[in-house]
This record gives structure tokens, C-alpha cells and sequence, in this order.
């Protein structure tokens, strides 16, 4: 066996047609390093059609995956391994790959007719420009087709588990165990025999292929250390699987049922397929005719007494506005889950973006404020699931939690959490009936410190009382077009947002000191880039310093004071600065944006950059020359 | 408190805010009445509309209530009847809120056959926002933003029903006390979506576009009121009756005296003829046109849920039902 | 560049991006080679869709094309027409795009037959966000968002089209060059709003839903082709016919060989007749089923206007349409 | 006659139920006033109802009006004069009143069952509560129906006669020239005669009880000076008014025609309703479904060629949210009309406020901006609608302009623009073809300055493209997902809505230097109250300045400069601070709002008393006692 290659991280990227099954092959593997006690995170990215023109650039489908020591918090800038299925995947992946990067590309894709649709005017294998890589041509297609052969698969069907082979390939490299993969095979096609055989004689082929190519020492073998995460039960997750995992929990911790109205949209529609798997938790699931119905729904649910979430991205979200007011003026608990991708319009459905905070914090008709919280990291869509619900129920009041395409899709390894660590969610009680005042004034008695009112539903005897989008009397609830009486209502429904402050944990660092040169912020799903960037600037940087937010409106009460500790403020945002709008307006801060908005996350490089570019250059004093002149 | 109750019961402390002599008043009458005639207990029931004059209705009704936004109902009264199928749910809707800005809503209500009482107040224009023609008024009308008259054709409350696949259509008018509480019982004993309407006069805005038929001096020789089971018999003497002529494939009047075994006898279910009666114009007819039994949404949602929305695992478990792994 | 056009000149240069065997492919082959056929002028013909893979249409057609957002292509398309009724406006929808999100804008452009030709590529399935249960899903469909089968009722786009009060309502299937042209060509000369049905075949996700009468083997027994006036006959020999059953309003299949005289003609203009057309399961009918012309939307909408949307005034005069006064 | 009160101006208020006419009478005695050159402001304030229940205090209908010299910018703080119909009008309205007011009241009304409706326990004309008024009681209803009776009216049909009664007792009282008013109501009410004949007679009876009543000389005739107005021709004008020949005009001057698509809402139907009668204009009216098919038809009508415009208020915006993004994507014009209503949701509909900034200038997902601009009063709309229209086709965009339910609704004499004066509104001219460049990316060719495309519509031969909602190629317009063009594409957008304040003129002062201590920032309906208390404040603090907006995003490039030059900024608005949102953001400026969320338009005095509180006391030299070891 060759030495193995031992390192911390390493950044392997998987890249094919749509129809090529790379993103299973993805999660396949990621499952089994998972299984190796490694920590890890992934990208997932792929083209908005089903299944895109063969062959062609913007039809190809990518997996990136880091895998290594903790922590792990981005998929990686630059992949030390790329697995190209054709030339258009070898083309699109290219640009980013680390200098001496390992490439195994499919020999057999490299025809005349896809080297064409790629954009290639010559084979790249024979030009030279491959050369500061470490090039591992195999014959994917033709290996796995033999493999195959004995089970009379016809030619295309068989064609379908070179996903498979390479898998196998990939899991020799990586010194995996196949049993759990073998497993997962033999469940997922029990019922299509024949294609269950075919991919595991795949997978065994793509295994055995490592092992005799090993004979040559053309492949390397890595050897990654195994994390050192905290103790603990672990598994992989998704940012979707966390946050359908988390309303649940927050239904068992609410001990209320959960009805999740959706109607399908990317990269949204995960949730409701996940959550409609979860009924024996409570979850109810309504696959609503649009969104504007699935918001009502959800209201309705909630009206109901049970807990309404709603979820959709960007153009979806638009359409719920409306009755997210609605919501507002019922003083209704509601959770509105938005998973959000490239804009405007339909953009780009399946890539990534922050950029519907403005619409989030600032978008509706009149004065509406609605508390906005957003994830992090895969795993922490759980708890952010379970702290909106939280909100909604104390507050009476819908939230809204951001997600977007990249967390619902990426997946990292998470400790499980304790269910009884977690504090169970109260809900604002029903009054018992009361003979000095009637069922219209107990519904809208709201608690002082929360202005949240009872959560008073259908089929409580003796509480009948009508609710309704006009304008309401404060106190009695019934219709009021007292001009006072607005002005009261229109300041407590601020009040009852600015409270929120008050019930969350102050604001901390995740890196660096309570004071000094640059601040960082972050919101959302950059966490994991941010993160590392300021730890790598850090070492040369003591006093830069990075924060994240998780709740957007309102900010945390001392979030003000940690920004004025600071000289500079740096606001890195998958947008046109939005966060930074409301940072200005909220706080009078005056940070400086740094914005992106291609569809990817941010490399951690850019990030770095940026930062360096704020920060006096290092000193590295022996070798300093004194300019002429110079005053030291 | 299980008392019987009164209509006075039904009514709210609200001052009722509808024009003088609005159609309205008669509804919620009846409404009410019927209400105490079915012992309906004011906590399990809940009524839920849109937006409009029409959508006004729940703030007088002593059970609970939720005026909503325009044309959205039926959506809001789905969730509510999924988060508890145990409370009898009336929806409120007008011509404009229903069928225009709400028209989806309805349909997919209906298809669904969710258990929703749904009443369309129908006076073919836009009350509130002060007299624009509404989908169901007729080619012509001039308002407001159609002063010239309008010129898009009207849609046909039945025969969007049926489209939609609704299960029960049914028809009244407003001020008929006996008609519309016949049909309101009816729609409260059906199982699924249940859509009446209900032909409502607005004084205001569009007085007495119905009272060709509906006027009581003209009401025998215009109305065909519908029994199942029952020949389709009209006139002072109940001397006319409906025969189905399968040579055109209308229904024509006849009559009855002469050849009653040629009358129509009133089958609920026949969709066919329901698609006939729904585009009658003289006689009109009312009462229960369509009626085809058979589970509601909600009923086949709880099916295939071995718990409804009980818990009957914990996410302790849902956490750990993929591959874990140690670390220590 | 008054040159006859070939189908060929109606295809961009844009790469089609479905999936290789969609029954799209089909349905636009067929369609550039009926533009082609009509000597339609590509900048006086415009297509207009929604959102899913039927949707990616326009960019495939070398006219006029605009990919709108979900549901709304007939809406956007009403305002097309109104701007300028010269443009032969086709609409491209699916049965999400058509039926759930976009319900409201079809009913409506139905109920005012605004001169658009609509084609619904139902294939009962929501496409392109990845197989989801559509309205049109058959109860049961397994999907991801219905793992243990769908319980919602589908609704059947002829019966909807009817009850929208639709003047036009034809059918075809995706691979049926000649039935689908024929029929393409049948909305292309109709006046108000056309909505053809097309059974179309997703592979990826909802393979084959309509195999069981679109299989060429079984056309023969399972297809009833319409032509107006025409006797309703099928099978390999045309031995089977459709005969009308009073008793029970219903259609049936009888023997055309010994009561030829029994089977039934097609008249398109009769909406009964439609009605049960559209519900027949055995044989599944296909080709114009209902018909009947009349003005169009934009037609009554220009009548109505002296001048079109021509200035036949100045906004100096408007401005003194009223009392003024002078101070000096 | 009696010595006529010679005023500036003076405050009218009328007031009764929802039935008695207020309104008409109101805009009736407002056109005779005009015509006899006053200038004037009025405020309209009804209830939701279509009739609320009579005799209730929330059934009320008023109409106020303010008519004097120039200007009058607002319909006043206090009335002078008070018309109550019933105990609830006078209610409502006895808060309001100057003191010393005139009160006409309605004898008739003030049965028993009314003055419990309107909640007072005794009469008022017998407790000594309005004693401080100058109270005029009036038989109205008896002496009207005696004045109707030859007509042979039911009482209940001849009682509706009323308000013109009562404008007859007005007109006396203000010496109007019966005529214009006479010959009104022979057109009105042509095909009805008796109804005509009844109003004649009771209008006259009303002015001859002045004329009896003068004997006893209870009753004061007023005298208003002329307003000294500028030359020119005038006619008095509503905002809805203003708005609907503004966008006639813009169709005028563009040479286009215009299709207005929209979906009945208050306060916005007024402006289908007038536009549905302006057809020979080259106006097309679409009512549609509701309001999502309403602007979608528009964006229709601009993909064909036609001027589309959609409006709306609040709720109805929120619906056309998603549509809105099409049209930024797509490069369409389209101008979108909110006149904006109490909310949140349903809310206060028929009153007003302006709490639609944050949903018009950040309410959509992803970075989608749409300039922004706001009328200031009636007239002003005239011209916001036709600037609207010149921003939309010359950048090829989406344009949102703010209005109200005030403004809508309110009247002033206006001076009659010279369309000749008026610059033309170009149009983006299609290319001709050319061979070089396809249609596809002719069609995307921008202009530098503006980022406009050409409008190139259907019909158009060899110009045939595809447009759509996907992130498309710059160059090109083809789909495309590529990271770097989605850059370049947002930016693209950004530059594009940032350009248009190249275009606009700078920001001036209304009143006040520019520089100094105290900027008042106002934007939309609160012009007139604004103006006024800052002229009022300015008699003792010249330093005090104040400017209005009518472009609100983007901002004038000068006016970040502006606000520099002051040492504080005040910004009065009627929603909880959106403006002041806005200048922080854009311009990190730190104003103090001045919030009021009442459904009615500020007062004067609540403004000049706030910037009182702001500046330093007035010192009156010669008084000025000095405090007891006070520094000087
Ligand atoms: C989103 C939205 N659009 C429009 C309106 C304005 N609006 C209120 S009621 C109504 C129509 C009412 O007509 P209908 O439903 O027939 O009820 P009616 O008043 O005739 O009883 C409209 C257009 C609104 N409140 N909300
Ligand atoms: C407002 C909005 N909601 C949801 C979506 C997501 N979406 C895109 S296409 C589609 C359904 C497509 O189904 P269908 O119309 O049947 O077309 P098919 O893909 O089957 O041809 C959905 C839900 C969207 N793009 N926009
Ligand atoms: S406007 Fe018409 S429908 Fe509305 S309350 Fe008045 S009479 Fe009734
Ligand atoms: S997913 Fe289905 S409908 Fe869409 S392109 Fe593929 S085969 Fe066609
Ligand atoms: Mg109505
Ligand atoms: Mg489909």
C-alpha cells in the first residue's frame, strides 16, 4: 500500500452532468466520513434545470466538500481534489482548484462531440494546461459498464452507477469502510434488484480499481486526521433536515402540533418534503395552490391553536407579505421560514444569496415590524427553528427566520443536543372566564412585559370573540377608528417587537477581543467563511474581532456599544449591503460593506483580503528597511 | 352552558353596520335563527371571511369570528379546519371576494372538498369600495369603472362550482327565510365543502338586480325551488313543470298537468342536470341543485395519519434515526 | 420578409434544456411546424408563459417570447392583447403554473375569452421543482411532498375551462403530431380564449401517467377522436360508437355496427354533451370538444372605445373640462 | 345687511352621517368659493362603512376646508365654522373647534335616540358645554322638507335634500354667486326632475333663511379676502384628479398610449374611476381580478408598447410585490401608483398616513431597487404622474409614486400648466436591424447614461427576442447563471436607479436659508401643514429652514450637502419614522423624527410647538427677567 498522504483538511470536489448522480455521490460520501469521526461541511451546487443538456457548462452539477479537523466551517476556497465526470465539469471546476490539485477525470467523456459542447477547441489532456496538476485519467465509463455487464442493464440504465464506481474509487482513496455505504445501497433499491447489484459491483469495481492503479502509485491515498469535536453523540445533517428537525422539537417543546403549509419552490421545497415525513412527531404538512394560500393556512392553524409555520423563498415570500400583516394586526403566532436564492425574480433559483433581509426587516405596507432571526450553520437551523417559534408564541407575533439555498443544502457533522437541555416554550394561557369583563376584552389583555395576548382558539367554551384586520380597540379588541386609539395600537406593536430584545442573550464574540481595530459582522450563512478568514487574519491581527448575529430585528440590546468599541466595522454580506442599512439605521453605525453577490459564498481568501486591506500592513520587524528620511 | 340557545343568543353586542335595508340584515337573521334551530354551540363554531361588506358578518355573530383579507377565506379556513376538524366552519364571502381576488382559494376549497360551509353573498358588485362591477355582473353594468357599461362577460357562481368539482352547490335569496334556512341546514349536514349562494341585494349600489324573481309577486312563476326526490314543478298552481328535452339536451317548461310523467324529478346528484339548472333563467332555481356525498379533505387528511396531530414518537428518536457516531 | 417560413425558422438558436425523452420536445416540433403552416409572421406572434419546465417554452420559439413568473402568463398576456390585439398571442402554462398558482388569472382570461391561445402542458406533476403532486395528480400520487400518497381531489381541466365559462376547450396528447397540429391550428382560428390540453409525459417524474391511452397500441381503443359533425366512433374498425343515455345522463359505448343510428354526432357548441365528453375515462376524448364563438374580450373592449387606445382629444382641453377661473 | 367679518382665511368644517350628503356638499361649496379666486385646502374624513349606522359617532362624515389668501396649504388646524347635521357630528367635531367657533347645528336631530347614539347623557345645547361657541340653531330638517313638499318627495327621499339647504344657508353666508351651483344640479340631476327641482328649492330655501334670519342677526356673514394667487387660469383639482390627467398627459407627451390596470381599492379606486373616462385621451382602463393580474396586465401593456401603469394602496402594493421584480428584471417601464392608507393590514382604510416608504424603497427580495417619488399636494400630482412616466421609459423601469389617502381626496384651486411649457417625454427608440448583432442582443444594447434599453415591442419586424425573469447574460439577454455576470447584472441595476438622480433637478429650500440651525425635511402630503408651521416659527427663528422631497430614492445628489450645512434635522412624517430610516441609510445623517400615526394629517400647531422645543426660547429682551445668579 502507498504511504498515505496525512493531513488536517482536505477539499475534494465532485463535478458532472445533472444527470450523473453526483450530488448522491456527494452525500454518500460525506455520510461515511462522517462515520470516520471527521468533521467536515459541503456545497452543493447545481444548474436550475432538471436535468440541464448534456454535456454542456452550465449544465453541470457540483459537490464540494472540506473534510477534516475542526473546526470545519466552509466547504473550502480551492479543491485539492476534483473527480470530473466530462469535459464541461473539468472546464467549469478548473479556475478553482489549488495549484497541484489532484484531477481524476472520465477518460471515455473526452469525445470530439463533448470537448465542442464544453467550449474546448482542443482536448485540454493534450495541450499542456493540465500540467500543474496531477492528472489521474480512468476510464470511469468503460470500467463501470463491464462492471455492470453481468446484470443486463441496458447500456444507458448501466451507465447510471458510474456515480457509484467513482464513489468506490473515492472511498479507497479516503480509506473508508464500505459496510455502511454497502448498506445504504442495499436498502435504498431493495425493491429494484437488479440496480442494487449493479451498484454495488460498481462501487466494488471503483474500489478494486484504487487497489491495482495503487500497483502504478498514480493515486494517492489520504489519510485526514480524525476531528477533535467535542464529545458527544454526532450525525451529519443538513440545513434543512436541522430546521424540519427543529420545528418539530419546537412542537414537542410547545406540546402544540405543527401545521407546515407550503407550496413548492427551490431551494425551499426540501422543508416540506423532510417535515412531510415527520408525522408521527405532530407535524401536520399542506401542500398549499399557492403561497398567499399557504400563509392563510398557517394563520389559520394558528388561529386554530396549533402552531402555523410557512415557508417559501425570495418571489414566494413577496407573496405572503400581505397576510403577514394580517398576522401582525391578529396578533397571531406564525413562523415564516424563508430559504433564500439569487434575485430579482426568478434570478437564480438554485444559487445562493442574503438578499432578502431589506425584505425581511423593512418590507411591508405600513408600520408592520415582525421580529427576523436567521441561521448560521446547518446545525443551527435546529435551534433557530425552535427560538422563532419561541418568539412567535411568547410575543404573539409571526417571525421570520432566513435561511438560505446554500444552508438548506450543506451539510456538516452535528452534536446531537440534549431535548431536555432545552427549555421547553410556554405558551401566553387562556384566561378562565371572567364575569367583570367580557370574551372580546380577555382575547387582547396583553402581558406587560411581552404585549403578547392569550392564545384564545376555536372551541374554547365561553372566550367567542371576533378578530379581524381592521384596526382595534386596545383594549376591547373590537373595531376602532379612533385616531388615538391607532396611535396607541401602532406603538405597542413596536413596543412588542423592540421587547424581543429584552428576552434574547446579549451579543458576543465569536473570535477576538470586546475592543479594538476592526469589527467584523456577519448574518446568516457566511458564518462558516467569516469565521475562518478572521482566524487566519488573526494570527497576524490581534485586534480584529468578529461578531454574528443571529437576531436581525431587533438587534440585541448591547450590540450598539460592542460596535462603538471599535475603529473600523466590517459588514461582508451576499448582497448589495443590506445588513449594513440596517446597522446605519438602527444603531448609526458606519460600517464599510463588503458585498458579493454571484451566486457563491464567499472564499475565505476574498475575505482575508478585504480585511488585510483595512489593517495597517504586518511588520516584520528585522527585515523592515527604513526608507530614507523616514521618522520612526 | 348547554342550554338551548335563542337566535338573540347568536347575536353580538356589535352595532350592525350595513346600509338600511341592505340584504344583509335578512342573512344574518336567518342566519342566527338557524343556528339556534341546530343547536350549534357558539364555541365550536367559527366564522371566517374576507373582505367586503359581506365579510362583516362575523362581528355579529356571538360565536368566534375572524375577518380576514380580501379573498383569502377559504385559505384561512382550510388551516383552521386541518388544525381542528371538530369546529363547524362558516366562511363569508361576497361576489368580488370570492370570485375575483378569491377565485383560486374557492376552487381549490372546493376540489379539496374541505369541510367549509361557505356562503357567497351574491349582489354582482363591489359593495364596499363603492359600486364596481364585480365578476358575476352582467355585461353592460355601468359603474364606477365602467361607466360606459362593462363589457366583460359574468361568471356563473354554479357553473364555476361544479368546474371546481364541488361536491354540494346550492341556491337562495336573501330575504326568503324558509329557502335559506332549508339550505343552511343542509350545508351544515354535509360532510364536505358546501357553496351557497345566495342572491343578495345591495340597495346601494345595485338594488333589485335580482327582483325579477326574486320579488314575492313574481315568485311562483319565476322560482323553481328544488326538492330531491320531488318533480320539478313551478307556477301559482305548481301547474308547470321542467322536462329534460334529450333532442337538444335542454330543459324546457312544460306542462305538468297535461304530461306529469314527463316533469324532471329532482336528482341531487345528477351532475348533468345540475349543469342545466345552474344556467336556468326562467324558472330560476333554488335550493340544494348539487349534491354528491363522500369524505371531506380533512376526513381523508386524518386517515392517512395513524395519529392526526398527536405525538407518537419523540424527536429524541427523529434525531437519531439516520447514522450517529461517537465522539469522545 | 414576406419569404414562407419553414418550421426551421421558428427555432432559436438557444440549446432546449429538458430532459432528454420530455414530451416537450414533441409538443414544440409540432408547434413550429404549425407556425409554420399558418404562414404565422414571427413578430406579429408572441409567447407567453409562466414558471416550470413547460414554461421555458418561449426561448425556443423564434418569435416574441416572454418567460414571465408563476401563474401569472395570462394576466401578463390580457395586457399584451389589450395593448395590441394584432399580436397572435400564445400562452404556454403546466398544470401547477395553470391550475394551482395561476388558477385566478386562467379562470378570468377564460370568463372574458380575451383572444389567447393557451396551451397547458398537463403532465400531472409539478416539473420542474422536482415532482411534487400537482392539482391534476390523480389521489394517491406518491411524491415528495405526498411520500404516502396525495389525498387531495384533482381537478379536471375541461370541467374547470367549462365552468369558467370557456368558449374553447380541446385536447391532444404530446406525440400526436397530427392531432395536436390539427388542434393548434382549430385555437389559432378562434377568436376569444382557446385552452388546448396537452397530455405530456414527464419521464423524470411522472412517467407514463397517461400511457395507458396515449400508448399508440391502445389508441385505436382508448382514444375517441372528435370532428364536429362527425359520428363519435372508435376502435380499430370504428366499431364502437358513443351513444347518449337519457335515463341516466349518461354516455356510453354501443355497438355503432348494429345501432349506427344511435351514435352520437359531435356538435361542438354542446356544452352538455361537453360535459360528459370531458369526464368520459374509456375512451378519453381528444381533439375540439367545445366550441362556440362569439366576440372577444379585446374585441367588445375596442368597440367600446371610439378610438381605440388612439388620442382623439388633447390633455389641454381635458384639463379645462371643468369650471375654471382666471386671476389676473 | 349685516357688517360682513372680513378675514384672511377661515375654517369650515361640515359634518353629519354618512347619509346626509357632507361630501358633495363640501366639493359643491369649495367650487364656488374657487370660482370666486379664494385659494383653498380640504381634507375629506369618512367613515369605512358604505353607510354606517345613523347617528353613531363613528358614522360620521366631515369635509373641512380652509379658504383664504394665499396660500393655504393645509385645510387648518381649528374650524371657524362648524355645519353639524346631528348630536354625533357635533360630538366629533366640538374637540376640534376654534374657540368662539360658529356652530350651525340641526335642531331637528337632537331627538332623544340620537343624542344616546352619539353617547351624551343631557343635550348639549342645555348643559352650558358650548357655551364658549357662537351656537346657531337651525330647524334644517324641518325647514327643508317644507321647502320640498310641493314635489310630492317621500319624507325619507326629501330629507336627502338637506345638505343642499344647508349650502344654501352657506353661500348666503359667504355671499357665493348662487349660479354656478344652480346650473350644477340642473345637469346632475337632468333625468331626474323632481329630485332637481327639490335640491333648486331647498338650496334656495336655505340661502332666504340667511337672508330672514340676517333680521334677527344671529346669524355673521363673512368676508374673505381674494387669494392674491398668481395669474393664470385656474380650476380646482383633487389629487386622484391630478394623478389621473398627469398620467394621461405623460401618455400625451410620450405619445404613447397609456393602459392603467387595477383592481378597486380604498383610497385608490378614485383614480380608475376617473381614468375610465378619459378614453379619448389614448387612456385604457383594465379592471382586473385583482390585484397581482393588475399589474402583471401592465407590465403586458409595456411589453407592448403602451404606457402600463397598475396602482393601489398598501395591501394591494404588497400583493404586486413579486411582479414588481419581473419588472426590474426584464427592463420593462411600468409606474406603479400607492395611495397609501392606514394599516397594518386592512388597518384605518379610509384614513391616511404615510407608512408605505420602507415597503417602496426596500420592500422586495433580492437587490431589486425602483426609484421612488412622493406628490406633496393635489395638484403636485399632476406633474409627480407625469415625472413618474419620464423616469420609467428613460431607464426602462419600474417606478413607484407614493401618494395618499389625504391627497386623493383633498382639493385646491390649481393654475392650469401650459402643456407647451412641459418637456416631451422621449421614448428609448428601437434600433434598426443590424447584421452585426442579433435581435437578442440588440435588445440589451443600454444606454451608458441611463442603463435604458431600447423598447423594442412586439409587431416590431427582425427584432424578435426572448425576455424573462431568469438572471440573464449582459450582453446577450440569453439565461445565465454564470457568478460573474450576476455581479455585473445587480450592479448593472444599481447604477441604473443611482443614475437617475443625474437626471433630477437639486434640492431647494421651500423656505429659509441654506444654512442654519433647525432643517425641517418633509416629503408627500404633509407639504401644506409643514409649510405653514415653518412659516409660522420662522416670524421668530430665521434660521430655521425647510425642504421637501419628492424624490425619495434616489435622493437628490445634493442633499446629503444640504443637511450638512444645518446642526439639527427634523423630519415630521405620519408613519413611525421611515424618512428617517431612509436619510440615515443613504445618508448616515441623524435626524429626529416626528412621528404621528393617527389616520389624520399633522396640525400646525403640533408642529410649530415641536420645533419650538428644539430652538432655543424666543427671548423678548425688554421682559426678560434674570434669574438669580444666572450667568448672562
Ligand atoms: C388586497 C385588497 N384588495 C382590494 C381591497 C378592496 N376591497 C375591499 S372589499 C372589495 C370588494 C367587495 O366586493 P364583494 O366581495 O362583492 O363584497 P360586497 O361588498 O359586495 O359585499 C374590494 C375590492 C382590499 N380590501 N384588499
Ligand atoms: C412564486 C413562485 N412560486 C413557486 C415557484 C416554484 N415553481 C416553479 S415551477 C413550479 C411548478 C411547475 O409545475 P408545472 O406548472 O406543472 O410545470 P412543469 O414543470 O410540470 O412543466 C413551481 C412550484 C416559483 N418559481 N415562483
Ligand atoms: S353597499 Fe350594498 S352590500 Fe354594502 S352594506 Fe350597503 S347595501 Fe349592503
Ligand atoms: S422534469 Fe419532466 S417535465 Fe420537466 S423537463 Fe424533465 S421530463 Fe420534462
Ligand atoms: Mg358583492
Ligand atoms: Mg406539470
Amino acid at each position: 500500500m502507498s504511504d498515505q498522504i496525512s493531513m488536517d483538511s482536505i477539499v475534494v470536489r465532485l463535478a458532472g452532468d445533472s444527470g450523473d448522480g453526483v450530488q448522491l455521490m456527494g452525500s454518500q460520501f460525506i455520510a461515511s466520513t462522517a462515520l470516520s469521526g471527521k468533521d467536515f461541511a459541503t456545497f452543493p451546487d447545481f444548474p436550475a434545470e432538471i436535468r440541464a443538456p448534456v454535456g454542456t457548462t452550465f449544465g453541470v452539477s457540483a459537490y464540494q466538500m472540506n473534510i477534516g479537523v475542526s473546526p470545519i466551517t466552509t466547504a473550502g476556497d480551492a479543491p485539492d481534489v476534483l473527480v470530473a465526470f466530462n469535459p464541461a465539469a473539468l472546464k467549469v471546476s478548473l479556475p478553482l482548484l489549488s495549484s497541484g490539485a489532484l484531477l481524476i477525470v472520465n477518460n471515455d467523456s473526452f469525445t470530439a462531440r463533448n470537448l465542442t459542447k464544453a467550449g474546448y477547441a482542443e482536448d485540454p489532456r493534450d495541450t499542456g494546461e493540465l500540467d500543474s496538476y496531477q492528472l489521474v485519467p480512468a476510464d470511469i465509463g468503460r470500467l463501470n459498464l463491464e462492471a455492470v455487464k453481468p446484470f443486463g442493464l441496458s447500456k444507458s440504465d448501466g451507465g447510471r452507477c458510474k456515480n457509484f464506481w467513482a464513489l468506490g474509487l473515492l472511498m479507497w482513496m479516503f480509506d473508508c469502510d464500505l459496510l455502511p455505504i454497502e448498506d445504504w445501497i442495499r436498502q435504498k433499491f431493495a425493491r429494484k434488484e437488479v440496480v442494487r447489484d449493479a451498484n454495488l459491483a460498481a462501487l466494488h469495481s471503483g474500489h478494486a480499481f484504487g487497489e491495482t492503479a495503487e500497483l502504478s502509485e498514480a493515486i494517492p491515498r489520504f489519510k485526514i486526521r480524525t476531528a477533535d469535536l467535542p464529545a458527544g453523540e454526532y450525525r451529519g445533517i443538513t440545513g434543512a433536515e436541522a430546521l424540519s428537525l427543529g420545528l418539530a422539537a419546537a412542537g414537542e417543546l410547545a406540546d402544540r402540533p405543527v401545521l407546515f403549509c407550503s407550496y413548492p419552490i427551490t431551494p425551499a421545497s426540501p422543508l416540506l418534503h423532510r417535515l412531510s415525513r415527520l408525522g408521527e412527531l405532530g407535524v401536520g404538512t399542506f401542500q398549499a395552490e399557492d403561497e398567499i394560500a399557504a400563509i392563510c393556512a398557517a394563520i389559520g392553524a394558528s388561529y386554530g391553536g396549533v402552531i402555523g409555520v410557512t415557508s417559501s423563498s425570495g418571489p414566494g415570500i413577496a407573496l405572503k407579505t400581505e397576510a403577514m400583516g394580517l398576522a401582525v394586526n391578529a396578533e397571531l403566532p406564525l413562523v415564516i421560514v424563508n430559504s433564500q436564492r439569487g434575485g430579482p425574480s426568478t434570478g437564480l433559483p438554485t444559487k445562493t444569496e442574503q438578499s432578502d433581509l431589506y425584505q425581511a426587516v423593512y418590507g411591508r405596507n405600513a408600520d408592520t415590524p415582525i421580529p427576523v432571526i436567521a441561521a448560521r450553520s446547518p446545525g443551527d437551523c435546529f435551534f433557530v427553528a425552535i427560538e422563532a417559534v419561541r418568539i412567535a408564541l411568547r410575543h404573539m407575533t409571526p417571525v421570520l427566520l432566513l435561511s438560505d439555498g446554500y444552508l438548506s443544502n450543506a451539510a456538516e457533522p452535528w452534536r446531537i443536543p440534549d431535548m431536555d437541555d432545552i427549555e421547553p416554550i410556554e405558551v401566553n394561557a387562556a384566561p378562565g372566564p371572567d364575569d367583570t369583563r367580557d370574551a372580546q376584552s380577555l382575547a387582547f389583555e396583553r402581558n406587560a412585559e411581552t404585549q403578547g395576548r392569550p392564545w384564545i382558539t376555536p372551541g374554547m367554551p365561553e372566550l367567542m370573540h371576533r378578530l379581524g384586520g381592521l384596526e382595534k380597540d386596545i383594549d376591547t379588541g373590537h373595531i376602532s377608528y379612533d385616531a388615538a386609539n391607532h396611535q396607541r395600537m401602532t406603538d405597542m406593536r413596536a413596543a412588542k417587537v423592540e421587547s424581543v430584545a429584552r428576552f434574547i442573550p446579549p451579543q458576543t464574540m465569536e473570535l477576538g477581543p470586546q475592543e479594538g481595530e476592526l469589527l467584523v459582522i456577519g448574518w446568516g450563512s457566511t458564518y462558516g467563511s467569516i469565521f475562518q478568514a478572521v482566524r487566519k487574519i488573526r494570527k497576524t491581527h490581534s485586534d480584529v474581532s468578529y461578531t454574528h448575529l443571529r437576531h436581525l430585528f431587533p438587534l440585541p440590546e448591547n450590540l450598539g456599544g460592542l460596535l462603538g468599541n471599535f475603529n473600523q466595522l466590517l459588514v461582508p454580506e451576499m448582497n448589495m449591503g443590506q445588513l449594513s442599512t440596517v446597522l446605519r439605521d438602527q444603531l448609526g453605525a458606519d460600517p464599510t460593506p463588503f458585498c458579493k453577490v454571484t451566486g457563491q459564498p464567499f472564499l475565505i481568501s476574498e475575505l482575508a483580503e478585504k480585511m488585510e486591506s483595512m489593517l495597517p500592513p504586518v511588520v516584520v520587524a528585522a527585515c523592515k528597511p527604513v526608507a530614507k528620511g523616514e521618522a520612526r | 352552558m348547554s342550554t338551548v340557545l335563542s337566535a338573540k343568543d347568536f347575536a353580538t353586542s356589535q352595532e350592525v353596520r350595513w346600509c338600511p335595508g341592505c340584504g344583509d340584515y335578512a342573512i344574518l337573521k336567518t342566519m342566527t335563527k338557524t343556528l339556534a334551530e341546530l343547536g350549534a354551540r357558539p364555541e365550536s363554531t367559527a366564522f371566517i371571511s374576507g373582505i367586503g361588506c359581506a365579510s362583516r358578518f362575523p362581528y355579529y355573530v356571538e360565536t368566534y369570528g375572524f375577518h380576514t383579507i380580501h379573498g383569502r377565506a377559504p385559505a384561512i379556513a382550510t388551516g383552521l379546519k386541518l388544525a381542528n376538524p371538530d369546529i363547524d366552519v362558516w366562511v363569508v364571502t361576497g361576489d368580488g371576494d370570492g370570485l375575483s381576488i378569491g377565485g383560486n382559494h374557492l376552487l381549490h376549497a372546493l376540489r379539496r372538498n374541505v369541510g367549509l360551509k361557505i356562503l357567497l353573498f351574491n349582489n354582482e358588485i363591489y359593495g364596499l369600495t363603492k359600486g364596481q362591477y364585480s365578476p358575476t355582473s352582467r355585461r353592460g353594468t355601468r359603474s364606477p369603472s365602467s361607466p360606459g357599461g362593462s363589457v366583460d362577460a359574468p361568471l356563473s357562481p354554479g357553473e364555476f362550482a361544479l368546474g371546481a368539482g364541488a361536491k354540494f352547490f346550492a341556491r337562495a335569496i336573501d330575504t326568503d327565510k324558509a329557502g335559506l334556512g332549508d339550505v343552511l341546514k343542509e350545508a351544515h349536514a354535509f360532510e364536505g365543502a358546501a357553496l351557497v349562494e345566495i342572491f343578495q341585494n345591495c340597495i346601494v349600489y345595485n338594488e333589485d338586480v335580482f327582483a325579477d324573481f326574486t320579488d314575492r309577486k313574481n315568485a311562483a312563476e319565476k322560482q323553481l325551488r328544488l326538492k330531491h326526490g320531488k318533480p320539478m314543478l313551478f307556477g301559482a298552481d305548481n301547474e308547470k313543470g321542467i322536462r329534460f328535452n334529450p333532442d337538444d339536451f335542454s330543459l324546457e317548461v312544460i306542462d305538468a298537468r297535461s304530461v306529469p310523467e314527463q316533469v324532471l324529478r329532482h336528482d341531487e346528484r345528477n351532475k348533468v342536470v345540475a349543469h342545466l339548472l345552474v344556467e336556468l333563467a326562467k324558472p330560476v332555481a333554488l335550493g340544494v341543485i348539487y349534491k354528491c356525498p363522500g369524505d371531506s379533505f380533512e376526513k381523508s387528511w386524518y386517515a392517512a395519519r395513524k395519529s392526526g396531530l398527536k405525538r407518537s414518537s419523540s424527536v429524541a428518536d427523529a434525531l437519531r434515526s439516520t447514522n450517529t457516531w461517537t465522539v469522545t
